[in-house]
């Protein structure tokens, strides 16, 4: 079998001399700083891990850690031969018919990002909503959620949104605001709205769209734009019209993506996801094959079968010679694509080329050619009428340059911020500074609020009414789950409203008047239920027009930037987007995918660009593109194309929120346009400056050790249970104790490697709903995150273009756990139903158990972590489940209290907890459906019949702990010819 | 001359080793009794109220059903303080002025909550739920007492995390019949099988209740 | 060099009597007065101390996040410490007992110092697991007694043993350490020149009068008590290995452990014996009574030991590779070429090479160059239990969770604390107790020429 | 005789251990039972010269840390098995070698407190204020000097008699011990 263990592939390395000189016997590469042990590198040696330095002190001068020491005190001295204090009962005055205390509800509504929409149900406990489900009758959801979603509860408590009316300095009222909005129409209606300027994100709302044309039909002469930082480039100048594709992956048996991270990023990655991990779920049966062409690593580049990496502008051409192999037939004399191109032309029709949202025009023309031409068109893809815009919009440049005119009297901005989200080029503050009245309408004061004579607090979308579309066009309702924390703050088109409406009219009339007209006969009825499903009813998504044949003009000669030449590429970070998440501690401290990196963003580059450039990883290097520079830390990143940097949005913010704000650099100003996704980097030269960068794993190979175990298709053909028959140390059979029965229920977990795609969604999810704490930069540093799961990375083979693999590892609730046996105070024991509970009220913290977990999957409370200084986010905490306090162990549970609670439900109706009742939180947010949980006492539940395939094999099984959770061996498809 | 210690000196050392062991035996065993007593426990302490609520008359000589003011005590695992208007249900009617009533008619004008004080109290970090218990059969009295005999409410037993195992070790003495659940003064049967039969056919998972997680998570 | 500094000097000076040791003795504690040496230590040791306190505050009052421990690290200097003073405790009640077992005569003018030095060492150890707790004000936890919880410790854990290890062996140190005190404690009740020392050295005699019938249950209970504590010895430092022995953690499951703590304990306690009584002889006298023969047999001890700590290092490298366990032979290696080899290489020079000097009588024969090695000696074998514990979590099983741990200022001022505990409790002892038991002595000096045996070990 | 009952006994200073062990040799063969030796350390044949074995010591010692070994060990079992069994890491709920440690602690522990105490009791101890200490020269005895005292009581003392007696067995210095001082 050819799978590479390091070990293997290590020996089969071209070495750099001075190690071969030193060489004895075999050399397992620790880290990429000392595979390559070039002068330059060795003083960067024990880089691996972090310095001495910074971890002498405690980091308590450190802005966050002060806010633990803060609460600490409050604990300190604390005894346990207290009397336990007073506590007070507060009942209703007059109940709410539907709450019943104790008991959650769940809420319809929709998350809304980009413009587009993502179903999700809100579980609310006694009016204060804790956590965020995927809603299955979502067509973008289909009950899956991802980062954004699930973190978006926290973005709801943030301390730092804007909680009053603001004009100039002062704090001002509702009402003064309306008066302000009253004198602007007047002034309006003389000069028809010339002097009217809105800028905003991008919206698919419907109702805001019949505002915008009641708005235009008042205002003929007002200009509005609408920009994202983040939009995704589509061939409209080649093809000449708009085509959106949308793309059906169940369809699809080869998948080539050129530099798309379909299965991470945009309004599609749920439905992408789930369909693509179909067809990966079973290898005996129909199983596809990714084809992936990308600059920098991406989660898709990582469960890639066949994986080229090339810097931006070798994606064009690599693009340019697969169309003209396809067009003409001629394979050219690169393997790859005469490999490629085989593949694709054996698969026509069953084939699918995706063209990455950030990559030129010519990409997409040149990949709605291909699929032409491959017949894929219709049944892999299809290619629909994109939104048109309800009035007439402004290009951003326009835009500008009209305010910089002194046209401006009037500036709206909404879910916009132009002042970080352009360079200093584009002179926007200057013009924003001629505008006489300038209104901002946001979650946060933030660097463009401050700017603006108005700044209004903006509604969460859990607090507001309104609707959005679906990337497939389904419409949907938004409906609050939660009165507004602040009282000022409003959304979008209750501002529109004060414009159009007389007397203006509140979220619900607005929505609800809409959809009155464009609803179905019975509208009480279809309104009751489109709130109840989340999706608007009786409205079928609109039928896709299959766009006609188009022919692509031969490319045109794009000014590609010569091949020796550094070049930038922009992506929205994994974790923050854009930055509109970028205060949300949740998402600063999740380690990305495949850099594990928290809190910061980097330049990314490969270990060759790094040796030419001199540096490694941690330097500052000073960064110049399109006349503006940034300072930026470098990071060596294994699978990184050579000759370019890559670099984040979202982050160097300055007016955000505690958490946000001096975090990273901000990579935005280097971009040329805002649709600039690449570029030619002008200059990039070390300033001697280091930055600590806190990654959660430093370890990059598995050392020959068997965790991951991985085959091939076709070594899994000939024979399913090779993985576990190739294992260096096979599990013991015998066991030195008498096992314990385990009557009724016995808990277990299965997890696919093969469909894990590395997303994180389990990761936030489980955060949300253990109350799982924040460390800050600082406490991630020194090794103390606390995530319950999290997705191990291992690279295999090259360290310049290896294999990526995902992992996720929870506790493995072992049947003989080592933790227990050394706790001295029985505050981690076994359950009659196999789960390994850890009881936090009698945790002592000697760490002992930490220790003595082979899979580390215990985390402990160092410091005071809960967050008791914002009382703001204990509303956000799950009251079935324990906060825990200093000093104290804790870990992955199986989501106990579901557990419990449906146990409690079962028990009521006197009958057995059924397959599927239970669901824990990282399952529910899993869009791979990777993870299954139920009890092997039941041979027809799912996980036991998933534990009965070849595939499934227990991590460290040979230490004899009998792991309950086991995983499910992960198979490559790649072709034979390679 | 005299030696260092005169012969008394003999009988005092004798009295102070005397005295050093009985403080130690004693002041351990009077720790042991304090963990006990109700000066931790509150067992049998009333507490003043806003209002001094008798359920001795409303439970006791009206027999008014405990579902009526703690509605959700079967479906959830709070059982539910009465919110103002249920107190009005009847209060608008009779006592309509009394004095003692006030503050229920001023929450109620005032839309203000009444803050009452806590008498059976849990520790944040324990998960009763009320709905499981009562639908397996134990009954209120069970851990709440004759509630119908307290004139003001006060805590009957002392709910440390013995006295939970206790029962949880062996539910059947305090299993009843579903219907009795609510009976104040019901008295377990002399025959132990019929509390075995109960936990049988109730399917109540023995081994669990003594699982951790059961009750911490 | 006069007689009494060479390695074959008599075990006493010929000349001594009843009643100059007596007076010696005795007049150290009541009639000396405090020298400018004694005060100016004293001074250091309680700076050492209050800084040990003042460490301690910060701990209790943010939590064990202030010291450089994480996961997978989350033992750090703590258990360090605990282990190492631990050790030290352990020479004091070998050689009270042990070699009181085996007539080694030479042992009654030094073992009122170990004695003395086990209890403080003790005092020292007992307090890091403690320390080291997320939730110090709950460490009654590990105590079994009735509670309302109706919970126990749980007895599977060596963290119980430890506790009752570590507590059986403070008590016994205590009660040994006094019953062998009692007749000096008489002695000074009736031989101090004030009346309050009287009364209070009278207080704590209990009434000692040496009679007969006393004198020989008195022996017959201290025979006893050396024949339990002998065993007693031995099994608390392997208790305390087996902390290490019975987890998985690659470098700590394995047989050895018990054998070489123990080892390693007594080269430790050996070493500090002789750093503590190499001055104490030479500032206060004492060099006729405390002879060269005494260090050089202190000092042939600490060869010994050293040589079995070494052979357990060989041990348990060649087992790892024997056992052909992939984790236990990367961490073995590691322990060599890693992130750590700079201590894997050092402990071993300072603990076992180093002390090989000692075959050398030049260097077994100058008390400055035995208190040298003996520091050095007792920094390797601190080493030695930071990189037992430290290097060996550091990369255990899955690579995604390996770290490095670096102890922050916080945990080297509880380190340097503890010395000030230790120190302080040393300076006082001096100054109120007999630092020779003399009525083992005056036995001794009433005993045939032709009785005394051979000293040596 | 009357003024017997007034001194406790006969206090004899010898030159020197040896000389101590004959005199007491010779006063028991004398036939005198109710007799006490004073030196600054533990005298080899003192014990044979006043037929004396401690034994008692002993049994106290053997029988204390056998009673707190099963002790000990019985705490663990009632607390793993009788009291709270529960599944820790699957082993069995009596896993007695996980107990033994701390039933040889525990064995320890108790053999020494009792064994302790015990001499002390048997010792008479403590006992601040002795009849002999009235004796000025007596302090001497916790440094360098040597008693025998023959006490009042026993059925052979008389006065006059005794004194010559020690005097005979090589005391250098006979005194009275007067009952109260």
């Amino acid at each position: 079998m050819l799978r590479l263990s390091p070990l293997s592939s290590m020996k089969s390395l071209p070495l750099p001399p001075q190690v071969q000189i030193d060489a004895g016997g075999p050399r397992f590469w620790k880290s990429l700083e000392e595979w390559s042990q070039s002068p330059d590198f060795l003083p960067y040696l024990h880089r691996e891990f972090p310095e001495y330095a910074s971890a002498w002190d405690n980091g308590m001068s450190r802005r966050r850690f002060l806010k633990l020491m803060a609460a600490s005190f409050a604990l300190a001295g604390l005894t346990s031969c207290s009397r336990q204090p007073q506590e007070k009962i507060v009942p209703y005055v007059r109940r709410p018919e539907e709450i019943i205390p104790g008991k959650p509800l769940y809420y319809a509504t929709t998350f809304s990002h980009r413009g587009y929409g993502k179903g999700v149900l809100v579980r609310t406990e006694m009016g204060r909503p804790t956590k965020i489900e995927g809603n299955p009758d979502h067509p973008a959801s289909l009950g899956a959620t991802d980062v954004f979603m699930q973190a978006s509860i926290l973005g709801l408590y943030d301390p730092d949104r804007s909680q009053t009316i603001r004009q100039g300095n002062d704090i001002s009222t509702r009402d003064a605001f309306t008066q302000f909005v009253g004198a602007r129409i007047e002034a309006h209606e003389q000069d028809q709205g010339a002097g009217l300027f809105l800028l905003t994100g991008k919206t698919t709302s419907p109702t805001l769209a019949d505002q915008l044309q009641r708005l235009h039909e008042r205002f003929p002469k007002l200009s509005w734009c609408s920009y994202e930082p983040a939009a995704p480039v589509r061939a409209q100048s080649i093809l000449g019209h708009d085509a959106e594709p949308v793309y059906d992956l169940s369809k699809a048996d080869i998948i080539v993506s050129l530099d798309a991270d379909f299965l991470l990023d945009g309004p599609a990655n749920l439905v992408l996801t789930k369909a693509f991990s179909k067809k990966r779920r079973d290898p005996a049966a129909d199983f596809n094959r990714l084809y992936v062409i990308e600059s920098a690593p991406s989660i898709t580049g990582a469960k890639a079968d066949v994986r080229w990496r090339r810097k931006p502008s070798e994606v064009i051409t690599f693009t340019q010679q697969l169309a003209a192999a396809i067009a003409q037939g001629v394979a050219g004399d690169s393997p790859e694509i005469r490999q490629l191109a085989n593949d694709l032309q054996q698969h026509r029709g069953r084939g699918v080329i995706i063209a990455g949202d950030y990559q030129p025009e010519v990409v997409h023309a040149l990949a709605f050619q291909l699929n032409q031409t491959l017949g894929n068109i219709g049944s892999t893809v299809t290619y629909q009428e994109a939104q048109q815009t309800p009035i007439p919009t402004t290009s951003l440049p326009d835009f500008v340059t009209a305010l910089k005119r002194r046209a401006a009297s009037t500036l709206l901005i909404a879910g916009a911020n132009p002042i970080y989200d352009l360079s200093p080029a584009w002179g926007f503050s200057n013009a924003m500074a001629r505008v006489t009245h300038s209104i901002h309408l946001g979650l946060y004061d933030d660097e463009t609020g401050s700017r603006c004579h108005w700044h209004v607090p903006g509604s969460h979308y859990l607090e507001a009414w309104g609707d959005i579309l679906a990337i497939d066009g389904t419409p949907s309702l938004l409906q609050p789950v939660i009165e507004p924390l602040y009282p000022d703050a409003v959304s979008l088109v209750e501002v529109i409203s004060l414009l159009v409406d007389l007397p203006p009219k509140k979220g619900y009339e607005i929505v609800r008047e809409f959809w009155q007209r464009s609803l179905a006969a019975d509208v009480p009825a279809a309104w009751e239920l489109s709130l109840n499903k989340g999706v608007v009813a009786g409205l079928s998504p609109q039928a896709l027009s299959p766009t006609p044949v188009v022919s692509v003009r031969d490319a045109p000669p794009e000014d590609l930037p010569n091949s020796s030449d550094l070049e930038i590429l922009f992506r929205p970070d994994t974790a923050v987007d854009d930055g509109r998440f970028a205060n949300n501690a949740w998402l600063q401290e999740l380690p990305r995918p495949l850099t594990k990196l928290t809190w910061d963003n980097v330049a990314m580059i490969s270990l060759a660009t790094a040796k030419s450039m001199g540096v490694t990883t941690g330097d500052v290097v000073r960064l110049e593109a399109a006349g503006q520079s940034v300072d930026a830390p470098v990071w060596i990143q294994p699978g990184h194309a050579d000759g370019c940097v890559s670099v984040t949005l979202g982050y160097g913010r300055s007016q955000l929120g505690e958490v946000a704000n001096g975090v990273g650099f901000n990579a935005g100003l280097l971009r040329s346009s805002v649709a600039a996704w690449s570029q030619a980097l002008t200059r990039a030269q070390a300033t001697g400056a280091r930055l600590e960068l806190a990654s959660t794993q430093h370890h990059f190979s598995m050392e020959g050790r068997d965790l991951i175990q991985i085959e091939t298709l076709a070594d899994y053909k000939t024979d399913p249970s090779q993985a576990q028959e190739n294992q260096p140390n096979p599990p013991p059979e015998e066991n030195l104790y008498p096992p314990f029965a385990y009557k009724d229920y016995a808990w277990a977990m299965s997890i696919d490697l093969n469909t894990c795609v590395g997303c994180n969604a389990c990761v936030v999810a489980c955060q949300s709903e253990n109350n799982i704490p924040v460390v800050g930069k600082d406490q991630v540093f020194k090794g103390r995150e606390m995530h319950w799961i999290r997705i191990d990375r291992y690279f295999e083979g090259e360290p310049e273009d290896p294999a990526m693999h995902f992992q996720p590892v929870t506790c493995m609730q072992c049947e003989d756990a080592p933790c227990e046996v050394v706790c001295p105070v029985g505050a981690t024991v076994h359950t009659s139903e196999g789960l390994n509970d850890m009881v936090y009220n009698r945790c002592v913290g000697t760490r002992y158990c930490s220790n003595n977990c082979p899979y580390k999957v215990r985390r402990f409370n160092f410091l005071e972590y809960s967050d008791a200084t914002h009382p703001t986010l204990a509303l956000q905490k799950n009251p079935d489940v324990t906060v825990r306090s200093r000093g104290v162990m804790e870990k992955c549970t199986y989501c106990v209290q579901r557990i419990e609670s449906a146990r409690i439900d079962a028990q009521k109706e006197m009958r057995p907890i059924r397959d599927g009742e239970i669901v824990t939180a990282c399952q529910a947010a899993c869009p791979a459906d990777a993870i299954v949980f139920g009890n092997i006492n039941d041979p027809a539940s799912r996980v036991s019949r998933l534990k009965a395939l070849p595939r499934n094999y227990g991590l460290l099984a040979d230490l004899n702990t009998h792991p309950r959770t086991t995983y499910l061996a992960k198979v490559t498809n790649p072709p034979t010819a390679i | 001359m005299a030696q260092l210690f005169p012969p008394s000196v003999d009988l005092y050392a004798k009295i102070v080793i005397l005295g050093i062991g009985v403080f130690l035996v004693g002041g351990t065993y009077s720790f042991y009794l304090l963990n006990r007593s109700p000066y931790w426990t509150n067992v049998g302490v009333t507490l003043d109220q806003p209002v001094p609520f008798s359920h001795q008359h409303h439970a006791g000589e009206l027999g008014i059903d405990c579902r009526f003011c703690h509605a959700s005590v079967a479906t959830s695992s709070y059982a539910g303080m009465p919110d103002t208007q249920t107190c009005m249900t009847c209060h608008s009617q009779i006592w309509k002025d009394a004095p003692m009533l006030e503050p229920v008619r001023r929450s109620y004008a005032e839309n203000k909550p009444i803050k009452w004080n806590r008498v059976n109290e849990m520790p944040g970090y324990v998960y009763f739920n009320h709905s499981i218990h009562i639908n397996k059969g134990v009954g209120c009295s069970s851990c709440h007492g004759r509630v119908d005999e307290m004139p003001i409410t006060w805590k009957a037993t002392d709910m440390t995390m013995g006295w939970c195992l206790s029962c949880h070790r062996h539910p059947e003495p305090n299993l009843r019949p579903l219907s009795a659940v609510y009976q104040m003064d019901w008295t377990t049967p002399k025959d132990p099988h019929t509390g075995q039969t109960w936990a049988v056919e109730r399917n109540i998972q023995k081994d669990h209740l003594t699982d951790c997680s059961a009750c911490h998570r | 060099m006069d007689s009494t500094a060479s390695e074959t000097a008599p075990i006493l000076p010929p000349d001594l009597t009843d009643d100059s040791i007596t007076e010696r003795i005795t007049g150290i504690v009541v009639k000396r007065k405090m020298g400018y040496g004694w005060i100016g230590g004293f001074a250091i040791a309680f700076a050492l101390l209050m800084m040990f306190n003042y460490a301690i505050a910060v701990l209790f009052t943010y939590g064990v996040g202030i010291w450089g421990i994480q996961v997978p690290v989350a033992w750090g200097f703590a258990i360090v410490n605990f282990v190492w003073w631990v050790g030290i405790g352990h020479a004091g009640t070998f050689i009270s007992a042990v070699l009181y077992l085996c007539h080694q005569e030479w042992r009654t003018s030094i073992n009122r110092f170990t004695e003395s030095m086990t209890l403080f060492a003790v005092a020292c150890a007992g307090l890091f697991p403690i320390l080291h707790l997320g939730r110090p004000w709950l460490f009654f936890y590990l105590m079994p007694y009735p509670n309302t919880m109706e919970l126990w410790p749980q007895f599977r854990s060596p963290l119980v043993w430890d506790v009752f290890a570590v507590t059986t062996y403070a008590i016994v140190s205590v009660i040994f350490y006094f019953v062998g005190l009692l007749p000096d404690l008489a002695t000074l009740r009736d031989r101090s020149p004030h009346r309050w020392q009287r009364i209070i050295y009278g207080i704590l005699a209990l009434g000692w009068r040496g009679a007969g019938r006393q004198w020989s249950r008195y022996k017959m209970a201290y025979l006893i008590m050396a024949g339990l504590a002998t065993p007693l010895v031995v099994s608390v430092h392997s208790i305390v290995s087996l902390d290490f022995a019975v987890g998985i953690v690659p470098g700590w499951h394995t047989t050895i452990m018990p054998f070489y703590f123990v080892a390693a304990a007594l080269e430790s306690g050996f070493a500090m014996g002789l750093i503590l009584i190499i001055p104490v002889r030479h500032f206060y006298g004492l060099k006729d009574i405390i002879t060269g023969r005494h260090l050089a047999n202190m000092a042939k001890l600490l060869l010994a030991t050293s040589l079995v700590v070494g052979h357990g290092y060989f041990t348990d490298t060649f087992m790892s590779w024997y056992s052909a366990d992939p984790y236990d032979k990367f961490i073995t290696a590691d322990k060599f070429t890693g992130s750590y080899a700079f201590g894997g290489w050092m402990l071993m020079i300072l603990d076992v090479g180093v002390v090989q000097l000692i075959w050398i009588r030049a260097v077994r024969q100058s008390p400055i160059a035995l208190f040298f090695i003996a520091i050095l000696a007792n920094v390797g074998l601190w080493l030695d239990h930071f990189i037992l514990v430290v290097q060996s979590l550091h990369s255990d099983y899955l690579p995604s969770e390996w770290r490095m741990f670096y102890g922050t200022k916080w945990d080297w001022m509880t380190l340097f604390g503890s010395f000030g505990l230790f120190l302080t409790l040393f300076f006082v002892f001096i100054r109120i107790f007999p630092m020779v038991a003399m009525s083992e002595m005056r036995g001794l000096v009433h005993k045939k020429p032709g009785e005394t045996k051979e000293a040596g070990a | 005789m009357s003024d017997d009952a007034k001194i406790y006994g006969l206090l004899a200073e010898f030159a020197g251990p040896d000389e101590l062990v004959r005199g007491a040799r010779e006063v028991s063969k004398a036939g005198y039972r109710r007799v006490e030796t004073y030196t600054p350390f533990a005298v080899e044949g003192i014990s044979d010269a006043l037929h004396f074995r401690p034994f008692a010591v002993a049994v106290i010692f053997l029988v204390a840390a056998l009673l707190s070994a099963s002790a000990g060990y019985f705490m663990q079992y009632y607390a793993s098995v009788i009291s709270y069994p529960e599944n820790i890491g699957g082993r069995p709920l009596n896993s007695w070698p996980s107990f033994v440690p701390i039933t040889f602690e525990m064995g320890v522990l108790g053999g020494v407190l009792g064994g302790v105490l015990g001499m002390l009791l048997l010792n008479r101890l403590p006992r601040y204020s002795h009849p002999v200490a009235n004796v000025e020269r007596f302090r001497a005895a916790s440094s360098d000097a040597f008693f025998l005292c023959v006490e009042s009581s026993d059925p052979r003392f008389e006065l006059d008699r005794t004194k010559a007696a020690l005097r005979h067995s090589g005391a250098i210095q006979v005194t009275e011990v007067p009952l109260e001082s």
